[in-house]
């Protein structure tokens, strides 16, 4: 019998409608800003040069969210728990490093050899910082609550984040305190057709970049990565397999804590401002950029994060600081409309 | 299977892709009213596709499935079981956190009429509809052999057996017209596949039921089915009664295999 | 207390009056505004020392009350209502101090009202909480006195007089096109309302007045589109913990040439000293800020002896510029409390009103029949070493 | 744990229910504890709400504080000087008896305002879910919390946005003040007598619990615990996908949203700085601490929070230090001792503190018990502390 | 000695006692199987010697050492690796990653080559090598989950219900294969329903009945006792 084709369950336009926008519409909604703003700038103003500043400015800022994103989306993935502490870890990272410039008498003068060997010392020691205390917390207070329902570890980690927030408070007080500017963040390193790039931009997106890559391979390859996927996809099968599930769990917070404390010093070099609130606003962000990307997919956290940055920084320029937050969500809800396991998120078999 | 028979289902031309790989091929089929269908063929082969097509939970790439006359390809899976098609699962899929009983209750919710402000203000009919409902869950159970003493525990804490029983008690208790069964017997012994058996026969004489079956226990699909379809690779290879299938030789090629098609041969020799 | 001479009949107390009275201060502890607040309440607890928790006959004790909860970090009407629900329950309590923010004001003034409670502000500059001047919205501010008793003064200058203050510095120095923020707060967002007016009346362009997300990690992108504008000045209408420092340093780097400009709200050590987290002094060099205060130096006795107590106390000798408001606001409690004779609720919202030609910390200054202060001089600092310094005083709407 | 019998358990429900009505004529009108406690349990109210969306039908939502703004802004729009220009600047009046008649602005009587809050919420729930229809698990969670933020975005940034004469919201300055509830044959509520105040929110509960039984014994309720556990199967067993879920959010927005309306008017302001994404995360941990799905958890968990938020942390433990003599200011530890407390508590006691009988099953607890039960639909049946 | 000793275990859920004092024996280079109905505790025997559900009483012990309470990676290292009830094969990664995941306790050579034996034996799972698991029908995941098994190259198998949801003619592979590692020195412990199969390959066996041994003999003579031909032979 010839094979009958589809029914028309809709008519044919509103069909064609519905495929083009489940095909395009993604894309649609990912371009629209940009190109409208783009638009915009040629008629007004002639040359891009003004959106291509803003895009350069969410590149950078993007890749910060890109680094704490990574972290929060391993943990998120092997857990599965929204780990509302993780930003709170992302600060103390800063804090520490901010701290550890004076410590080893990092100034505004000190340049070349000093300033990169200062700074690696600083990166290790924010790492181990933010990377300890990410593995306490795992098992103080989420490993109690590995059988418990699969929300409550959620609660330990509001409670957490809220004493580390008191924890930065008590540390720095309540306001943002600014801090030396090692790098000169906000200098101009050099100047292509009108966009400015500055040492921070470029800090921020040379330190990402190899670290992404060196994370994919990291999970993708290595023996722990391997660990890592399994107990996230399946512990007691994972355990068949001969893998230690809490040593991985406890790994996989160790890194997750690690790449918080590197965010923690780009970020503290970047902006040269921390504060005891940054982690929270920063931990909203990289759990929007992980749940945006796929929870789970690494690579998926960092599109997520740069998405976020440009969001940010188009918003900020052109519609008003105040309604960035509420764009930027507003652009995560539609991405989860259009792909609701996120932007490169695998979908599994369902049915049967 | 008389022409004038009416089919309470019927499939055509129906195909399944998955990205490059096509699970089901250009199949066309038919469930004539009250008789069982047995859908075999080798792992991989499209069965579980093709029920997920016909249950609404995929939507074909191509072709048309009419449920006794209605058409309901990509249809809501829930509409499609209020209409009478229920099914159970390959990998077992109950409530976890409910009881059996309750999961079995849940099967009927399609039969019950409780909206939010019945459900809220509970009027008497909705109270003699609750009670109804337990009764009839725990009937079913019974009547697929669940020992009562097991009904008020939760799904997950059953043995693989038994959570089989409870999800085939859960698609029977919406008095379905077609029921779908994807390997009911598998994690069964003997003795219990062969009751399975008889109570399909029973469902079938006594509620008029049809059944469409999915099974890898020859003995079982032999035993049972008044039409056979093989599928393989997505496609339909051969179709037909019972015997006649198992030995035609692109099926003993493709899914039974030799030594098996000798031993059906030797036990129905021995039985006869 | 040395400051009664003035104030008139704070001697006459009736010989029956005295007993224990209770001043309570309701102001958020928690959250971004808490280096302010509890400066305040160390400026409170100063002033009550002083005169060894006396007001006349009265003794005098003393409560702090949080009006912000842990979980929400900064104030919550709930925490507020319950703060002035339990004042105004409790007899004992004479003056009510707070709140911080004029949304909570709005908030603790109808219940206070209604138990005739007299309320002083520290820190509110709303203009509706007590005139429907231009900045007041319609209905205000009757529709926080449901009964019609006013209880309610202010010892900070309302945003109109500020705001003008701004203005004419900006003038003054030349700027033509202004690049403005405000923290969106009912202070920041106010007073941003007023710059505006005032710069629009001397012909300053104001080529936008964003209000921020408090919480943005960085303001380069908004700072970029005032450089695509071409701004030569900048003003950031807030306070220092609603991101302050880094609005400062993202607009000082998009804008190399441009002067800058802030309100009484940074006008901190938090905000101009690096060494507490401050803006950088190349940044600072760029900076001026209006405060209400003047300088030490023009001080009354008074006032240079509250630096030289505060710091003999608690070893900061340059406190949050609110420590001071919070010491004045006890000081005049106290001061009230004495006058009224009776300490009774409606006496001392009476001597409230009647403050006339107050020497104070913050200078001379009355009470007007709305309860706002007649203090309208700013003083302009601009930063040396970390700190604010005197610059001159610019008369208001000038 | 010996099974009570159920006329035990009727007499037990009428007891709980004539301590909690008549609790405020032994204590202060205008006190602290009628104030806590007045709060308290509007925010049972709302925890018992998100029970049913989270508890019940296992959808995460981070963004319930949006019924609450919602709520809260119904109130302030028909309840208030809002509209002040409305009708000439004569203010139009529903019903309404007392100092609100004579004022400008729209007052409406507080039942019609429920009403409306209850209308608004419920739509907002089912436009908050329908994005939501098709996500799994925390994907769910992160758009629910978008839209809360969105909410609180549109609050704050209302003053900025016009039309009708009108601004949508007044921002951070609030409306202030708010109507107070004046219900029919009784004398207009104020702000110093609580009591009345503290039988409306008693009777709210009230409501909600009933209605959260009887969810959750029924039709509806099996279907909510069916989609949570495996949405696949429950759809192939009849169970409708959109609607049931939608049910759920609209259901469980409703008492965000009657909440919402009743703490505007009791707290006297509507201010956009309510609406934080910490509130949803509060009321959160009310259900989660208190026993997710378990309704008598939830409400001795949102009773624990709200009085460690409201009572504990700001009036106890604050004055420890002034008492014993010790100049050392604590309000400064509060949120990390607020945060301690979660953990701590939630670590003793895992399942929440009294689990759901589904939980209890689960750890192989009390199956015996559950089976010569046979009828728990009765409320004091769960109230047993296992 | 026995390679593995299982000792009036006792295995609980919560409350629920599974296991009611368990007791049985395999020797090594033995193929022993478990049958018993639904419900009889066969697959929490095989979790409790994996360490997934350890018996609250009793002793279980490994090549003489006492495995009672270690943690199951560790008992995996020691040489036991099983093929679970309901497939658990790890859905979003990919067939050769499980496979991998199979040998993960390995460093030697031969993991290429015992993957080959597995493609040869499942050529399905090669053809889709790049499918994720997750994607794959029923008994595609089940051929996973063997093969997975075997990647581990472990001194004891324990297999629960290899065949189900596997095609007659690959069921006749499978057991095959499992004739053959055995004879290559492999020791099996098998829990099928379908016991044909099983009683052929094993020497010795066990019949469970609701958490305790029934009856245990060898599989020759089992086949032949009536009561178990007609419960699980379809005699
Ligand atoms: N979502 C999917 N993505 C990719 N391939 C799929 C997907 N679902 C099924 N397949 C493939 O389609 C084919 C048919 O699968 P199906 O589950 O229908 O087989 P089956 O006949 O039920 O087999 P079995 O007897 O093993 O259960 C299989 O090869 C399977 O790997
Ligand atoms: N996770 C669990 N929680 C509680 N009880 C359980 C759990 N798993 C199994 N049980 C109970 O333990 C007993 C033994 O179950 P088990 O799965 O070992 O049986 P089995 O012999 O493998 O049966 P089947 O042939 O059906 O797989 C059963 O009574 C079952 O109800
Ligand atoms: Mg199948
Ligand atoms: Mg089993």
């Amino acid at each position: 019998m010839a094979a009958a084709s589809l029914p028309a369950a809709q008519p044919a336009p509103l069909r064609a409608v519905r495929r083009f926008l489940s095909s395009y519409g993604l894309i649609l909604v990912l371009l629209a800003m940009p190109v409208a703003f783009g638009i915009q700038d040629l008629r007004t103003e002639g040359d891009l040069s003004r959106l291509a500043n803003n895009l350069l400015d969410g590149l950078s800022n993007g890749s910060v969210w890109a680094l704490v994103a990574i972290g929060y989306t391993l943990v998120y993935g092997i857990v599965e728990l929204i780990n509302f502490a993780h930003g709170e870890v992302f600060m103390i990272g800063s804090f520490v490093a901010a701290g550890f410039f004076g410590t080893i008498g990092l100034t505004a003068a000190t340049g070349g050899a000093g300033l990169v060997l200062g700074l690696l010392l600083t990166l290790v020691l924010a790492m181990l910082a933010s990377g300890v205390l990410n593995t306490m917390i795992e098992r103080v207070a989420y490993r109690p609550l590995r059988n418990a329902p699969k929300l409550a570890p959620l609660i330990t980690a509001v409670g957490f984040s809220f004493i580390l927030q008191n924890v930065g408070l008590l540390w720095r007080g309540g306001s943002q305190q600014s801090i030396i500017d090692l790098v000169k963040s906000q200098k101009e390193l050099f100047n292509v057709f009108g966009v400015s790039v500055t040492n921070g931009d470029a800090l921020a997106v040379c330190v990402t970049i190899p670290l992404v890559l060196l994370m994919t391979a990291f999970i993708a390859k290595s023996r722990l990565g391997k660990a890592m996927r399994a107990t996230a996809q399946d512990p007691d099968a994972a355990r068949l397999m001969g893998i230690n599930v809490d040593t991985t769990i406890s790994a996989t917070f160790m890194i997750g804590g690690m790449l918080a404390g590197a965010a923690g010093l780009i970020y503290a070099l970047y902006q040269t401002t921390v504060w005891y609130f940054q982690g929270f606003t920063a931990g909203l962000i990289a759990f929007t950029a992980a749940v945006m990307g796929g929870i789970g997919n690494i690579r998926g956290a960092v599109l997520g994060g740069l998405i976020i940055g440009f969001i940010q920084q188009l918003s900020d320029n052109r519609i008003g600081t105040q309604w960035t937050p509420a764009i930027v969500f507003a652009y995560l809800v539609m991405i989860m409309v259009f792909k609701p396991s996120g932007l490169l998120g695998e979908e599994t078999r369902e049915a049967g | 299977m008389s022409p004038e028979q009416e089919n309470i289902l019927e499939a055509h031309g129906v195909t399944k892709q998955f990205g490059g790989l096509t699970a089901v091929n250009d199949v066309s089929f038919a469930i004539p009213q009250g008789s069982i269908v047995s859908l075999i063929g080798p792992n991989g082969a499209g069965k579980t596709t093709f029920f997920n097509i016909l249950t609404g939970l995929y939507k074909p790439t191509l072709g048309r499935v009419a449920f006794s006359g209605k058409n309901i390809t990509a249809g809501r899976p829930d509409k499609i079981m209020a209409l009478g098609v229920a099914r159970t699962f390959q990998n077992i899929r109950l409530f976890g956190t409910m009881t059996a009983i309750e999961n079995v209750m849940v099967g009927q919710h399609a039969r019950m009429k409780a909206g939010l402000f019945g459900s809220i203000f509970r009027p008497p009919w909705v109270r003699g509809e609750e009670q109804r409902v337990r009764a009839k869950a725990a009937e079913t159970l019974e009547y697929v052999g669940l020992r009562s003493g097991v009904h008020d525990q939760l799904a997950t804490n059953l043995s693989y057996g038994d959570q089989r029983r409870v999800e085939i008690a859960r698609a029977l208790a919406s008095e379905p017209r077609l029921l779908l069964l994807d390997e009911p017997t598998a994690g069964m012994n003997a003795q219990e596949s062969e009751s399975l058996t008889r109570f399909m026969q029973k469902l079938r004489d006594d509620f008029g039921l049809s059944i469409l079956l999915i099974e890898h226990d020859m003995r079982v699909v032999m035993g049972v089915s008044e039409h056979v379809t093989v599928l393989d690779h997505g496609e339909k290879i051969s179709e037909g009664e019972p015997q006649a299938v198992r030995s035609d030789p692109q099926v003993v090629e493709a899914y039974l295999g030799k030594q098996e098609a000798e031993r059906q041969r030797a036990e129905q020799e021995g039985a006869v | 207390g040395d400051d009664d001479d003035e104030g008139g009949g704070g001697g006459a107390a009736s010989p029956d009056a005295g007993g224990t009275v209770t001043v309570v201060s309701s102001l958020p502890l928690q959250g971004a505004q808490r280096p302010q607040t509890t400066d305040m309440v160390k400026g409170i607890r100063l002033a009550l020392e002083q005169v060894n928790n006396k007001a006349g006959n009265f003794t005098v004790k003393y409560e702090s009350k949080d009006d912000s909860t842990a979980q929400a970090g900064t104030w919550t009407p709930e925490a507020v209502s319950q703060n002035a629900r339990a004042a105004a329950q409790d007899e004992s309590t004479r003056v009510y101090i707070g709140e911080f923010n004029s949304g909570g004001s709005a908030v603790s003034i109808p219940i206070l009202s209604d138990a005739k409670l007299p309320q002083i502000s520290p820190a509110n500059t709303a203009v509706g909480l007590t005139s429907d001047e231009p900045g007041a919205e319609k209905g205000e501010p009757t529709k926080y006195y449901p009964s019609g008793f006013r209880n309610y003064v202010r010892i900070v200058p309302k945003d109109t007089i500020q705001g003008a203050a701004l203005a004419t510095v900006m003038k003054k120095d030349g700027c033509t096109k202004v690049a403005m923020a405000n923290d969106k707060e009912v202070y920041g967002a106010g007073l941003s309302r007023n710059i505006e007016n005032s710069a629009k009346e001397q012909q300053l362009d104001i080529i936008f007045n964003e209000g921020i997300d408090t919480k943005a990690p960085n303001y380069r992108s908004l700072a970029s589109r005032a450089k695509g504008q071409s701004a030569d000045c900048f003003l950031f209408s807030g306070i220092t913990s609603n991101n302050g420092v880094q609005i400062f340093k993202d607009f000082a780097a998009a804008l190399p040439e441009a002067k800058l400009y802030g309100p009484d709200g940074v006008a901190e050590t938090g905000f101009t000293d690096p060494k507490e987290g401050g803006i950088p002094a190349k940044v600072a060099e760029r900076v001026k800020v209006t405060v209400a205060t003047l300088d030490p130096a023009s001080y009354p006795e008074e006032g240079k002896k509250f630096f030289s107590d505060y710091e003999a106390k608690y070893g900061e000798a340059n406190p949050n510029p609110y420590s001071i408001y919070g010491y004045e606001a006890m000081r005049l409690a106290l001061d009230a409390i004495e006058r009224s004779g009776t300490g009774e609720r409606e006496d001392v919202v009476k001597a409230l009103f009647d403050t006339k030609n107050r020497q104070s910390v913050l200078g001379n200054y009355s009470i007007d029949e709305n309860g706002d202060t007649t203090l309208t001089d700013y003083g302009v600092y601009d930063i040396k070493d970390g700190e604010p310094s005197f610059l001159e005083t610019v008369k208001a709407g000038a | 744990m010996p099974e009570l019998p159920r006329n035990v358990r009727i007499a037990l429900t009428v007891a709980v229910i004539a301590f909690g009505a008549l609790l405020p004529l032994f204590v202060e009108g205008g006190g602290g504890f009628i104030d806590d406690a007045t709060l308290a349990l509007a925010y049972v109210v709302m925890a018992l709400g998100l029970n049913i969306i989270v508890g019940f039908a296992g959808l995460l939502d981070l963004g319930y504080v949006a019924f609450f703004a919602i709520g809260a802004y119904t109130m302030g729009y028909f309840g208030s000087l809002f509209h002040i220009n409305v009708n000439g600047g004569e203010g139009l009046h529903v019903l309404v008896a007392g100092p609100a008649a004579e004022l400008p602005g729209i007052h409406a009587n507080f039942l019609i305002i429920v009403v409306l809050a209850i209308v608004a919420t419920t739509v907002a729930g089912m436009l908050i879910g329908l994005p939501t229809l098709r996500l799994r698990g925390d994907y769910i969670a992160i758009v629910t919390l978008a839209f809360g933020e969105i909410v609180g975005r549109i609050a704050i940034n209302g003053d900025e946005i016009a039309g009708f004469g009108t601004k949508l919201t007044n921002g951070r300055q609030g409306i202030t003040p708010v109507d107070k509830i004046d219900l029919p044959f009784s004398e207009p509520f104020t702000a110093l007598n609580l009591r009345p105040w503290y039988w409306v929110a008693f009777t709210m509960v009230l409501i909600v619990l009933f209605v959260n039984f009887r969810l959750r014994d029924s039709r509806l309720g099996r279907a909510w615990i069916a989609l949570r556990e495996d949405e696949v199967a429950a759809v192939s067993m009849g169970v409708p996908l959109v609607k049931t879920k939608l049910l759920a959010y609209g259901t469980g927005a409703a008492f965000g949203g009657v909440s919402g309306a009743f703490l505007g008017s009791y707290l006297n302001t509507v201010n956009a700085d309510q609406f934080q994404f910490a509130f949803s995360i509060f009321i959160l941990a009310m259900v989660i601490l208190g026993g997710l799905g378990s309704i008598w958890g939830v409400v001795v968990g949102a009773i624990a929070l709200s009085f460690i938020n409201n009572r504990l942390i700001p009036d106890v433990l604050n004055d420890v230090p002034e008492r014993i003599g010790l100049d050392f200011d604590l309000t400064e530890l509060s949120f990390g001792i607020f945060g301690f407390l979660l953990v701590i508590m939630m670590i003793l006691r895992p399942e929440g503190l009294i689990p759901e009988r589904r939980r209890q099953l689960e750890l192989g607890e009390g199956i015996e018990d559950l089976a010569k039960t046979g009828d728990d639909d009765d409320p004091v049946y769960q109230a047993r502390v296992p | 000695m026995a390679m593995l000793e299982v000792d009036e275990i006792r295995t609980y859920y919560g409350n629920i006692e599974a296991l009611k004092g368990i007791s049985l024996t395999v020797d090594e280079g033995e193929c022993v199987t478990l049958i018993g109905s639904n419900g009889a505790g066969k697959s929490t025997t095989l979790r409790s010697i994996s360490g997934l559900t350890p018996p609250r009483l009793g002793d279980i012990r490994f090549e003489g050492e006492n495995i009672t309470r270690t943690p199951p990676a560790e008992i995996v290292q020691r040489g036991i690796s099983q093929s679970p009830e309901g497939r658990r094969c790890f859905p979003r990664m990919t067939v050769r990653e499980n496979l991998d995941m199979g040998a993960y306790l390995r460093r030697d050579k031969e993991v290429g080559s015992d993957m080959d034996r597995v493609f040869d034996l499942f050529p399905r799972l090669k053809e889709r090598e790049k499918q994720k698991a997750g994607t794959m029908s029923g008994g595609e995941q089940q051929m996973l989950a063997i093969g997975r098994a075997l990647m581990a190259k472990p001194k004891l198998l324990l297999l629960d219900e290899p065949s189900m949801g596997i095609a007659p003619i690959l069921v006749e592979r499978i057991y095959e294969t499992i004739a053959e590692i055995n004879e290559q020195g492999t020791t099996i412990l098998l829990v099928e329903q379908n016991a044909n199969y099983a009683l052929s390959v094993s020497s010795r066996a066990y019949v469970l009945e609701t958490g305790a041994v029934a009856i245990s003999d060898d599989s020759a003579t089992l086949r032949s006792n009536p009561d178990v031909q007609k419960a699980y032979l379809g005699g």
